[in-house]
């Protein structure tokens, strides 16, 4: 085992991986300085032809990465913000998604959009935001939502590996994060849930940071209510499975998720426990996400972005 | 083009009555009612994905503009246009498996994608140009697009990263002066398009594109930089289209019927008409020639009439299958 | 009364908007022949100043409609198909939808962006779709989406008098459906659903062209099971008084959506159903939504948006 | 600039000293960590904005870039950098009313929007312009964007229904050699952009941003064109940023370190040296009169920081208020 922190393990995957397979390429907007992993070793390693510096053109970079996926090559587009995915939207939620199927199978866009995620630092309504709803509400585009260095590792292993283009969005908050991991080669299969504690009486699921707010939320209710944690890891595919099964235990279920609220990942996941597990619940699922307005900056963030007090109150409410 | 022999020569003719009848089946299909969704007449364009593809390699990558939904380009490769008609009536032996009844898809023709957000080409097609160079075994990348897809911001970002990077990519431009009802002089700024490619420092040449040598010797110096590695450049081609913008649709500029006589004007330099005359005059094609090649393709398209009917439908079970790629 | 089609009356509201308040103007592409709408009464009446061709530039089309409104004007941006919403996705889902609270309420963006949407003609993947639950999930845009000719006339013209960017998509299949309507002005306030069909046993909530095959659909089970279907008319503001309303009363409901299901409008009413009226439900919310799939063209595409039989079917299954 | 007066010119140095210091106040704050956002610095940008909005009129509409986060051209126009430290801070006293705490808005000055998407100022800017046109009242627009900027498909798309539709818009590129850490050389296959206004048949002129005077010269003419209704034009105005792209980061190229001695050369010619020293040379600026305007803009950017230190946050309350108007 070996400590490593988050931006550490996605930049050992994404090493490993191009070491391994010589069509993975980044592409992006300085990715050889790679603003958001902070690291250098990648140029220095693999060079310019494969940590490709880019213009200031997302509709170029994202289409690029299409193409040059249909053609052979597993890119990975680094976005920078999350956000910047409305800036190629056509190309990323339409043309990506959409290759496999549009063509009947018979050419596929195996590629990864990397973007840094999430609130935590007032960056604001354009700098904010995990657009996860977008990205699942346009089938077609996997998603990858790590929330420790571990599952960072192993899940972007995987989504090079895919044969279709994974939006993997990692989390400022999280980046400093350390944590033991082996130091042989793994693997995360997309669509296993991770349960990052056990509990009784009610289930959390989140992704990303929302995962470390709903285990600090489990911690402060430690002796009063036995908190489930379970972590999808990645929201399409989805382990509906293992949340179903643990409701089945608890019967009481709240979703936390920082995307915005309306139409968001909670509601489709309360639907569908709703579906599966209706007779199973003792109470409406529960969520608590990014309030129903942009990302405000500065000091304003926290009032729209969920804070723990909000998890906590949510596994009270449903635990009447 | 000097170096084109006289049954080079009378292919190209061929190819632009092979391509012609199969585009006016499509017409006369749509006109029934058969056709399963739109469809944009290449009438007066085919001199452009004929003569340009008939310098490509099997390898090379190629994106068709909408005309004709590929009609002009896979005829002008030397593909068979048979998969057209089964496409638009939703049939799995169509070019896109009859899954959008519109797509083209034939990767080992290097026909990798096509969208339906025009513009999606030029950023698409860098892609397979960046694929193309990093394969280094020299293969470029033709995208055809139209004059309106220029005014898209896809276009600049595509022209300027590929023009950084040297990507091995031709970009034919097919000017019909309008897209849609809008004419090009009130949504550009400037007279000749392929003088935007002055932006990149690319080169970027006129051409007329009524005239199918004229277009393939344009199409082989730009293809021809493209292997080098001296990349991109851009080819504008003067056209004009003989039909609505799709059919059954009015055929108006702006708001107001298209002018008659502008028709019959750019109908005088019918793009086979003016490759006739030539080759006719150069006593290569003959009155025989020209009625069996006509017969010919008359045959294939009723041909690919049948085909299309008597084709089965995708199977709808396969759709959730193809969602994501296993 | 007059009778008058859909868009008619989609075109008598624009008449009537622009006629009365001088900084109401259409931009887009082809708008003078107004494709969609298939009228050149506006352009012949108002001229090239106020229908204003502009080139094939939807980044320059929308972007140039968020400032304009800004500035002051009224401006009603014609996307074609509402698809190609993606094609200005900054503009429209950021910069549209953030302007008044990026800029703490300083300057709003009053402006419509009118499209075309859903199936039925086989148009494939890029130009079948209804992005509602993309506009939903990026707050501070209005979503209008009307059924008949009276509503789609009243609501265009408050769409263009409210204070705030509003999408209102259109119907490909409703474009020719005849109503009478006043013959006077009339507005009809966003946010005010309408009870369709009234019934007592289950409540069926539809918007644009699935309001039709729910009333169809109530019609076959005519006899058997008595379906009210309530039409939001418009899902931001959404009138959920209404549909909690209906629901004490049925205690069963059925949502029909045309957008995709996953993360769609379905699972939100869903979802807001469940926090708000749990121990009236005797059946989980059912939802009846185009697959989790791209749209397909030609012959395939009733495999992917909602049919009147799935929605028989899930009435049925809620009515045990 | 002929027809400046010497109290012109001492007000341009003097803006271009309170900009300065406005700046360096930031940049401060920044390092001491008190500010809640990122902060891009000015300086070596600050002759651009200041000589540039120095002709426009109260109405005209004003879009700035992010360097400096609107500071140079507020003080160009004549407005008070004072809400800068405010906004910064989160407070409701910045001139966005610190909801982002970074975004300007003034609409009494003509200041509508300004967005967090690196080009967005193109084509909202060209809204801004077709609203001046619609006035009928002579206003302009001015825009202020980075080479990098002009790479993304919103530059090309805005210059060219400007230039169509004629819109009085006048687009004042930046170029600082670099956006973020990859520099033009890279990501332009031209040398100059002005060049590309040719594509959109409308003037581009290169323009020495580092001279107060020649930006202000050629923002004149251009403003006069788009006042008359010729349209718009672009001014490249060659630049250096002193600073790393945002305080606190690397300042590096690509991923190595800038160059040493490309930053001191650059600094020679320093915006705030230049003018001085022209004007001490024309005998405007002496001594006592530096010494001055260097005291008062102290002052002002510690009232400034003080004003920013003592205001109150906005009510949270509010928030859901702001996400439709009313
Ligand atoms: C992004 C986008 N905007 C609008 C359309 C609708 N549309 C389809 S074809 C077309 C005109 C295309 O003009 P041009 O590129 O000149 O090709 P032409 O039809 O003239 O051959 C338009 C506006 C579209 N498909 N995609
Ligand atoms: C659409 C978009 N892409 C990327 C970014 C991240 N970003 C912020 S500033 C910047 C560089 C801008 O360069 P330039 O326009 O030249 O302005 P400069 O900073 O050099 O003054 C980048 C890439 C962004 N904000 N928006
Ligand atoms: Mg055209
Ligand atoms: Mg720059």
């Amino acid at each position: 085992m070996k400590e490593i922190n988050y931006w550490q393990a996605i930049a050992e995957a994404l090493a490993e991986e191009m070491e391994r397979d010589e069509t993975v390429f980044i592409i992006g907007e300085n990715v050889q300085e790679a603003p958001f992993m902070a690291t250098r070793e990648l140029i220095q390693r693999f060079g310019p032809e494969r940590v490709m510096d880019a213009p200031l053109s997302e509709l170029a970079i994202a289409g690029a990465t299409v193409g040059a996926a249909c053609a052979g090559y597993r890119p990975v587009c680094d976005l920078n913000f999350a956000d910047f995915i409305y800036c190629a939207a056509d190309e990323i939620l339409l043309k990506a998604a959409q290759q496999n199927f549009a063509h009947a199978g018979k050419v596929n866009a195996p590629c990864v959009f990397l973007g840094v995620a999430g609130g935590g630092f007032g960056t604001g309504p354009e700098h904010s935001h995990v657009p996860s709803a977008m990205v699942l509400n346009n089938p077609g585009l996997k998603l990858v939502l790590p929330s420790t260095p571990y599952d960072a590792k192993g899940l972007m292993k995987t989504a090079i590996r895919d044969n279709n283009p994974v939006c993997y969005f990692f989390h400022k908050k999280l980046m400093g994060l350390k944590q033991e991991i082996p130091e042989d080669e793994y693997l995360i299969p997309l669509g296993q849930a991770d349960i990052k504690r056990e509990g009784t009486d009610v289930t959390v699921v989140a992704t990303l940071y929302m995962v470390h707010h709903a285990l600090e939320a489990a911690k402060q209710l430690e002796g009063k209510i036995s908190v489930e944690v379970i972590d999808p890891r990645s929201l399409e595919p989805l382990d509906m499975d293992t949340i179903i099964e643990s409701i089945k235990k608890t019967n009481r279920v709240v979703v936390v998720d920082e995307d915005t609220q309306r139409c968001g990942v909670a509601a489709e996941i309360g639907q569908q426990i709703m579906e599966l597990a209706f007779d199973y619940l003792d109470a409406p699922v529960a969520r608590v996400c990014s309030a129903n307005m942009p990302v405000a900056g500065a000091e304003m963030e926290k009032y729209c972005i969920p804070q723990v007090e909000q998890v906590v109150a949510a596994i009270q409410s449903v635990c009447y | 083009m000097s170096n084109l022999t006289n049954t080079d020569k009378i292919e190209l003719y061929r190819k632009l009555v092979h391509t012609r009848k199969h585009d006016e089946l499509n017409v006369r299909m749509a006109s029934e009612g058969k056709l399963r969704t739109f469809y944009h007449s290449a009438q007066g364009h085919e001199a452009i994905g004929v003569g340009a593809c008939s310098v490509l390699h099997k390898d090379d990558y190629l994106y068709p503009h909408l005309r004709g939904h590929g009609i002009p380009y896979v005829v002008g490769k030397g593909m068979d246009p048979k998969p057209s008609v089964s496409e638009h009536l939703g049939k799995a032996t169509g070019w896109g498996g009859g899954i959008t009844g519109v797509h083209i898809v034939d990767k080992e023709n290097g026909i990798f994608a096509q969208g339906g957000t025009i513009g999606s080409a030029f950023v698409l097609s860098a892609g397979f140009a960046l694929a193309a160079k990093k394969n280094g075994t020299g293969q470029v990348c033709m995208c055809f697009v139209g004059d309106g897809s220029v005014q898209r911001g896809q276009a600049h970002e595509a022209m300027n990263l590929a023009s950084c990077w040297k990507l091995p990519v031709v970009w034919v431009v097919e000017n019909n002066l309008m897209a849609w009802f809008t004419p090009c002089c009130d949504s550009f700024a400037l007279k000749n398009i392929a003088d935007m490619a002055k932006s990149y420092n690319m080169p970027g040449k006129v051409i007329d594109g009524m005239d199918v040598f004229a277009v393939r010797e344009a199409a082989e110096e730009a293809v021809d930089l493209a292997r080098k590695g001296d990349g991109p450049s851009m080819l504008e081609c003067k056209t004009y289209r003989f039909r609505p913008h799709s059919e059954g649709r009015p055929d108006v500029c702006h708001y107001l019927p298209r002018s008659e006589e502008e028709i019959a004007e750019w109908k005088k330099r019918d793009p086979l008409v003016l490759c006739q005359k030539k080759l006719v005059k150069e006593k290569i094609l003959t009155k025989n020639l020209i009625d069996e090649i006509e017969l010919e393709a008359d045959e294939k398209a009723k041909e690919t009439e049948k085909f299309a009917l008597e084709s089965p439908y995708p199977d709808p079970s396969i759709l959730n299958t193809l969602v994501y790629a296993p």
